[in-house]
């Protein structure tokens, strides 16, 4: 039963990871209506601009203020600017592969412009670890679960219940209506690229220190997301959570008790579950009535 | 011989609270223009769909034929004669009007294997540019659907409807954003077909319309629906003389 | 031919880029020093680098484009799964193809013109077990592996180097590449209850396994082979790294002057510490010039037969690092070292002689930091 | 068929038989492998270019056949029983991957078919008593005529033509049109008649089989194969040739392949590029997208429309200066 | 009351490179209903867009008051006044009815939302029972009377409203119509496309036909509404010799 605890708490610091990640996805979803296939690189780069600001001498704070700054320059103004207007209007295809190809150019830029190597990354949290009942769990575990769970109902919230939020999502689902309202449909898809700018940061700030800073670190940490969040319901960001979670925790108790070799199949198979009751995932919305 | 070609018995669909069909029940006889009218939200549409396999029906049943076909979905309702054209505008929009006339038909002409490497129009060319003249959009022919005019559109769906000549045909408000002439045009149109149409075929018709001159000179017999419920089925002058129907939908 | 051109085909990205960019700049640094001092037989050297995405197909075309280009000798891929593919055509060329791969099947081929930068798992797991089981005295032995060949070849081997002895393995854990979270196989370890641990992954998911393993509360000996105590590890896992012991082919914390002075040079132009694949490969370029200076002309084949059998020492070439020789097959042969990990650095705690050495005793190392 | 079309097949003809003889080992590898990506990509080109759906497993079907070829090889069948039977197998296997996508549509299915080929790639790599696991499988043969680099070119080539050809037919019968129908609106193409069920399954399939014969003949080519090519990047990369070649263009794989796979070739060896030549590519993609949304092949319809508009405002132009 | 409100002069747009409507001009009147008509196809919903902003005119002027407002986005028109209901569906369907109304006061406000809504859902009360409902599940002429309340919520001074009938059972075509003419008599400027023709020009001041986006008539509606040709209006005159559509298919 031990066993079974800690196997199960540290899914779930791992689920939390999942979600956090998996939480730009489902916003960029409901909000923009597109899939950026380079998210992971969009916690990779953030977690390297902390780590230089941080290597400069700026205290742990400033450092992620100046990231977030920089952050929602690069990722969310200039990523806005430079692919996602021009494409907007062509539906999902061209933002796809053009964001394949960005986290092509920026995973492997990384790499070639500084480093190979990983790189260790400081905690947010003091190196603690708790005993509850046998199970250990580290204060960076509990932080982390518990940041992302803030992060998102604050998202979520921000999404319903403002009128802001929800011309973001009006935008996605239907740009020239929304324009016709007097939506300020460019702004609206800033704002949504900065939020996710600024959620990446958050990641990168909490994810870095178990996933080392990495050139690659996107790569794996994007694809878990995308079945975190496509479980828990893409349209929503409650889901992305539950989603994650779920993962985390269903892949260490499947390594453990199954076989190690097929973990990765873990989150497979529950998709596949998902979809054959639920093909809108666990919290999501059922699609519109089309006739 | 007085099957009906098409008999619906007590259907019901309910969303949540709102019981969008609450029952309805009639038939439709070979060779009728049947019309289906009511106000805004009657149900009317939520009724085509789940008699078409669309969405499930609550319970109810529905006779093609006297054969029951209730759990049949839409493309094997289609395959069985039944034809039909959607509320909301549905054309192939990246494919040219031609095409989408084309595609409309291709799969009632011989098997599919043997579909596979036939002539790409198969054989219905001439039947698409017959309809397309008769609906005035030649000078579209060749554009691609989804960049008509909302009229154009409207005028290419209802002509695909028509490409396998089916028996039967369910419109959803075929004249909506359709000019007055071409209004006309169509009316004509399900009437030739209804009569005697080259083919020899007689083709029944429902049609749900807001356009009451429309209905009232093509129907033979019309239904009025209200808050889900049948409130009246009868002749044009009946329906018309009709004083609930009157208060509920026409208006004075 | 003005200049000896070297193909220099290497994991830059995907799994293997850290990897092949140590191996990469090793090999750079080496011929860089070499041109510097006036090249070999007169003659400069010259590299041309390629990637092949970790990816054994793209690894096969660049070395088929190497030998278009009429290279003198090739240096890479690094990853066992790549060199396999790869060796194939620099073997139907005639050209000799150093690598970095520790996979044991590659130098069981038969193929007279590939070398070995490093031990191959076959050399290095027995000297592995013997400490596991003549120093550590561990009854049993559970196994954390990386699953890949790396570590799928590795596991055979040390399975073989303990068949016969007294150490049991009790748990065979694999684990992924890249993998975050080590708290189950961790888990796993400790329930198979077993003496000792002995871990073998990339460094990276070393360092987490060392973590978990702290987390859990593992007290028993874990023990690993070179990938396990390296100064990354050592930087990535902090206090977790403390107490693991090693086999090490070649690590830049040996205290040999040679190795001590590489260091040095390396960190100056890279500005990061060398792994061992940074030693593969500039040892494995100054081998090449002491196999080319012994033949004393430009010829491929030549040069590929004088390797076998060849004896590099530092005295005269403190490029190779230490004082190596390679056997018929390619693989090579030399000094190794026990290391612990005390203090957040790696100590050496025992130097083991070259296999063929006959003398297996481990002695006590003659200098201490 | 017009004069100017005439002209460019020849050209074209001429230009796949006679390069590679201009070229060394590398060069013909190089090609031969854009082939057998263009076969692998016109396959998904189907799926996800025609009949829209939206795969992303496009590589495990590539794998399938690989390991086809490379197992019945080493049982002892001829290379010529490779070629049908690895068609055949993933065929069939596409089928099945097919019915995910009756219940769910566009990222949903796009993640189902990734999960299908992580699936199949653990399947690679854990099944060693079949697959030999990461150690792969090595001395892959090719046919005995072929061991050539360039005859085996000319086979590559003969597969390629002859199936392009195959699915150019397919594409120009009704099968084509039903395909573009239920891309374009399921529910509309339903109440057709189209069978979304039938197409859906077979858009799946006949793609997985040109994805199999790619593999098969890959295997060949580099006669040594293990999971990692075909892993979901792998998948991700052939998606991402069909939309910047032009998803529903019929020439689109060509051009897409040829800058997914000789493009990164070309920029390793311009000068200076070397160490960058991947963040380039990647770079170079972004900007094909931004610039030609509808893949390269929408190019040539970009220009005619240009002109039309200019000629449409002369002729505006022209009649405003009448009285 | 006859000042020039809608000025179109010479204008000259169209889609990506194909132009539709063809130096056309027209005015319209403060506070009267002018009603578009005009084939499938002619340019009128192309009229509206382009007056909107939705479409750049490559050529000619559009004002407003004798202001040009060319390049002027839909956020600075809706503060002139303007509001806009398009053809087809214009709803976010997977936000509820009432999300869909704030969204369409977006530009005044929160406060003055709340208060003109009661007022609205007063004269469409199907839409009031739906409230929390998603407004893809509303049916089709529910939809469209949310729409034209989300618009009516402005009180603009000028209402562009294509085909408003699609979908409305007449007695609600009849109610918005009268709506319509209320407003015009309270000053509202109103441009209107419709193929209800005989209904709408009850209620219009004046009716403006297009033909291949060129202007072929205008008319004050009442002397329209006498004209026993009035059919041949709905045709076109390209069209008319063949008015009788095709005997067979
Ligand atoms: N998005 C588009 N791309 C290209 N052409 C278009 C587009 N939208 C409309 N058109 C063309 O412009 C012309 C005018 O269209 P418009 O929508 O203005 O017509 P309309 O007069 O409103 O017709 P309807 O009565 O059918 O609504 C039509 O011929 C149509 O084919
Ligand atoms: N998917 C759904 N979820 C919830 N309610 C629905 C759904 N579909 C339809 N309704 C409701 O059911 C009722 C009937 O809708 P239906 O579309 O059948 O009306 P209709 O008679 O076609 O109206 P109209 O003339 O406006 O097209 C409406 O009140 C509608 O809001
Ligand atoms: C660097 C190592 C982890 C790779 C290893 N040398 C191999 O044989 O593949
Ligand atoms: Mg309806
Ligand atoms: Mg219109």
């Amino acid at each position: 039963m031990t066993d079974f605890l800690q196997l199960f708490f540290s899914g779930l610091a791992t689920g939390g990871i999942y979600a956090l990640a998996a939480l730009g996805f489902t916003l960029l979803w409901q909000a923009a209506g597109t899939i950026n296939f380079a998210q992971g690189e969009f916690v990779m780069l953030p977690a390297f601009m902390m780590l230089a600001f941080v290597s400069m001498g700026a205290p742990f704070l400033v450092s992620f203020l100046l990231t977030c700054i920089l952050a929602t320059a690069v990722l969310g103004w200039a990523f806005k600017r430079g692919i996602v207007d021009p494409l907007f209007k062509f539906g999902m295809m061209p933002i796809v592969v053009a964001t394949i190809g960005l986290s092509i150019f920026m995973r492997n830029g990384m790499r070639a412009g500084y480093s190979a190597e990983a790189h260790p990354f400081p905690s947010l949290f003091a190196d603690k670890l708790f005993n509850i009942a046998g199970v250990t769990i580290t204060l960076a575990d509990v932080g982390t679960l518990v940041l992302a769970l803030l992060l998102v109902f604050a998202t979520q919230a921000f999404l319903a219940k403002t009128i802001t939020g929800r011309a973001m999502q009006a935008v996605a689902q239907n740009t020239e209506s929304a324009s016709v309202l007097g939506i300020n449909v460019p702004r609206m898809i800033f704002y949504t690229f900065a939020i996710n700018a600024v959620l990446a940061c958050a990641a990168a700030v909490l994810v870095t220190p178990t996933y080392l800073a990495k050139f690659d670190m996107g790569e794996s940490l994007g694809n878990k997301a995308f079945f975190a969040a496509i479980i828990g319901g893409f349209n929503n960001s409650r889901g992305a959570l539950l989603g994650g979670l779920i993962v985390g925790v269903c892949e260490n108790l499947a390594a453990a008790y199954i076989s190690p070799a097929y973990k990765d199949a873990v989150a497979l198979v529950i998709f596949m579950v998902v979809i054959l009751f639920k093909p809108q995932g666990l919290l999501g919305r059922k699609e519109e009535r089309k006739v | 011989m007085s099957q009906s070609l098409l008999k619906v018995t007590d259907l019901k669909k309910a969303y949540g609270a709102i019981q969008a069909v609450g029952g309805v029940s009639f038939e439709v006889q070979p060779g009728e223009i049947f019309g289906v009218i009511g106000p805004n939200g009657s149900g009317k549409t939520t009724l085509f769909n789940s008699m078409l396999g669309q969405i499930t029906p609550d319970t109810g049943r529905i006779e093609l034929n006297g054969e029951d076909v209730t759990q049949c979905g839409p493309l094997e309702l289609n395959r069985k004669g039944v034809g039909r054209t959607f509320q909301t505008l549905q054309v192939f929009g990246k494919m040219t009007v031609r095409d989408n006339l084309i595609v409309a038909a291709q799969e009632h002409k011989g098997t599919m294997f043997g579909r596979m490497f036939a002539p790409g129009d198969s054989g219905l060319g001439g039947k698409a540019d017959a309809l397309i003249k008769r609906f005035r959009i030649e000078h579209v022919a060749d554009k691609k659907a989804g960049e008509l005019s909302y009229g154009q559109q409207k005028l290419v769906d209802i002509a695909m409807a028509f490409m396998s000549e089916p028996d039967l045909v369910l419109l959803d408000e075929p004249c909506a954003g359709v000019n007055p002439s071409l209004v006309g045009g169509i009316s004509t149109l399900l009437k030739d077909l209804n009569r005697n149409p080259a083919s020899g075929k007689k083709s029944s018709f429902v049609v749900i319309e807001h356009n009451m001159d429309f209905v009232m000179d093509l129907c033979h017999r019309i239904m009025v629906m209200v808050e889900g419920k049948v409130m009246a089925i009868g002749t044009p002058a009946e329906i018309r003389g009709n004083k609930q129907v009157l208060d509920a939908y026409l208006g004075a | 031919q003005a200049t000896i051109k070297l193909a220099n085909i290497v994991e830059l990205s995907g799994g293997g880029a850290t990897a092949g960019t140590n191996f990469k700049n090793g090999v750079e640094l080496a011929v860089k020093e070499i041109n510097a001092d006036g090249g070999v037989l007169g003659k400069k050297f010259e590299t041309i680098t390629t990637d092949t995405q970790s990816n054994p197909g793209v690894a096969k075309g660049l070395t088929q484009k190497a030998v278009d280009n009429d290279v003198f000798a090739i240096f890479g891929p690094v990853f066992s799964g790549s060199i396999m593919v790869s060796m194939a055509e620099s073997r139907k060329a005639e050209i000799p193809n150093f690598t970095g791969g520790e996979a044991a099947s590659i130098t069981k081929a038969g193929n007279p013109y590939i070398f070995r930068t490093s031990f191959t798992q076959e050399t290095a797991m027995p000297k592995v077990a013997r400490y596991i089981n003549e120093v550590t005295k561990a009854k049993t032995l559970a196994i954390i592996y990386v699953n890949n060949d790396f570590g799928k070849g590795g596991l055979d081997s040390i399975k073989k180097a303990l068949a016969g002895t007294d150490t049991k393995i009790v748990a065979e854990i694999s684990s992924d590449s890249g993998q975050v979270d080590f708290s189950a196989p961790v888990l796993k370890a400790k329930q198979s209850n077993a003496d000792a641990l002995f871990a073998y992954s990339n460094e990276e998911e070393s360092a987490r396994i060392l973590r978990e393993l702290r987390k859990q509360g593992w007290t028993k000996p874990i023990i690993g082979e070179t990938t396990l105590t390296g100064q990354k590890v050592i930087d990535l896992a902090g206090e977790a790294a403390n107490g693991a012991i090693a086999h090490v082919g070649l690590t830049v914390d040996a205290p040999i002057p040679s190795i001590r002075a590489f260091r040095a040079k390396f960190e100056k132009a890279y500005n990061y510490v060398s792994d061992h694949n940074g030693m593969k490969g500039y040892s494995g370029v100054y081998a090449l010039k002491a196999a080319i200076e012994k033949v004393g002309k430009l010829d491929r084949k030549a040069v590929a037969a004088a390797m076998h059998g060849l004896k590099v020492t530092t005295d005269k070439y403190p490029g190779v690092l230490m004082n190596v020789e390679f056997d018929k097959n390619g693989d090579l042969d030399r000094e190794s070292f026990m290391v612990e990990v005390k203090n957040g650095k790696q100590e050496v705690i025992a130097t083991v002689p070259p296999l063929n050495a006959g003398n297996v005793n481990v002695k006590t190392p003659a200098a201490k930091k | 068929m017009k004069k100017s079309t005439l002209i460019s097949i020849a050209v074209a003809a001429v230009f796949l038989c006679a390069t590679p003889l201009f070229l060394k080992n590398y060069g013909i590898y190089l090609l031969t492998t854009w082939l057998i990506f263009v076969l692998a990509t016109m396959g998904l080109n189907l799926t996800v270019g025609y009949a829209g759906q939206k795969s992303l497993g496009h590589a495990a079907f590539f794998g399938i056949g690989a390991y086809t070829m490379a197992l019945l090889l080493k049982a002892g069948f001829s290379w010529w029983l490779g070629i049908p039977a690895a068609a055949t197998l993933c065929f069939a296997v596409g089928l099945v991957l097919g019915f995910p996508a009756l219940r769910v549509q566009t990222i949903y299915l796009a993640f189902a078919t990734l999960g299908f080929n992580t699936a199949v790639w653990l399947l690679m790599r854990n099944e060693e008593w079949l697959t030999g696991g990461t150690f792969g499988i090595n001395d892959i043969a090719r046919p005995a005529f072929a061991n050539a680099n360039l005859v085996y070119y000319y086979v590559v080539l003969a597969f390629t033509v002859a199936l392009g050809l195959l699915l150019w037919g397919l594409l120009r019968s009704p099968w084509g049109k039903a395909f573009t129908a239920l891309r374009d609106n399921p529910i509309r193409a339903e109440s057709l008649g189209i069978s979304i069920r039938s197409y859906t399954l077979l858009s799946f399939a006949i793609g997985a089989a040109y994805a199999g014969v790619a593999g098969a003949l890959f295997a060949s080519l580099v006669q040594f194969i293990e999971p990692a090519p075909f892993a979901v990047g792998a998948s991700i990369m052939m998606y991402l040739m069909v939309v910047v070649g032009g998803p529903g263009y019929f020439l689109g794989p060509v051009v897409g392949a040829a800058v997914g796979v000789v493009v990164p070739e070309w920029l390793r060896d311009v000068p200076g590029v070397s160490d960058w030549y991947l963040p380039l590519f990647g770079a170079a993609v972004v900007f094909l997208m931004v610039w030609l949304p509808d893949g390269l092949l929408s190019l040539p319809d970009r220009i005619k429309a240009k002109k039309q508009s200019k000629e449409a405002s002369a002729a505006r132009a022209a009649a405003g200066a009448k009285p | 009351m006859s000042d020039t409100c809608i000025e179109f002069n010479d204008v000259v747009a169209g889609y990506k490179d194909f132009m539709i409507l063809n130096n056309l001009s027209f005015k319209a009147q403060t506070g009267s209903i002018t009603l578009l008509l005009g084939p499938n196809g002619a340019g009128k919903s192309t009229v509206l867009k382009t007056l909107f902003g939705l479409l750049k005119p490559r050529q000619g002027t559009i004002k407003l008051y004798g202001e040009s407002v060319v390049g002027l986005t839909q956020k600075d028109l809706l503060a002139k006044g303007i509001a806009f209901v398009p053809q087809g569906r214009n709803l976010f369907g997977q936000l509820t009815v009432w999300q869909n109304l704030e969204l369409g006061g977006i530009t005044i406000g929160k406060e003055l939302t709340h208060e003109r809504t009661p007022e609205v859902l007063e004269f469409f009360p199907r839409v009031k029972q739906r409230m929390n409902s998603m407004a893809s599940a509303l049916s089709g002429g529910e939809q469209k009377q949310l729409e034209i309340g989300r618009a009516l919520l402005l009180r603009p001074k000028v209402i562009l409203i294509d085909e408003p009938s699609i979908g409305l059972s007449p007695m609600v075509v009849g109610d918005v119509f009268k709506l319509l003419r209320k407003l015009a008599d309270q000053g509202t400027t109103v441009l209107m496309v419709e193929q209800n023709v005989k209904s709408a020009l009850k209620i219009s001041d004046e009716a403006i036909a297009l033909e291949s986006g060129r202007l072929v008539l205008q008319k004050p509606a009442s002397e329209l509404l006498a004209d026993p040709h009035i059919e041949r209006l709905f045709l076109g005159g390209a069209h008319a010799a063949n008015a009788a559509p095709a005997a067979t298919v």
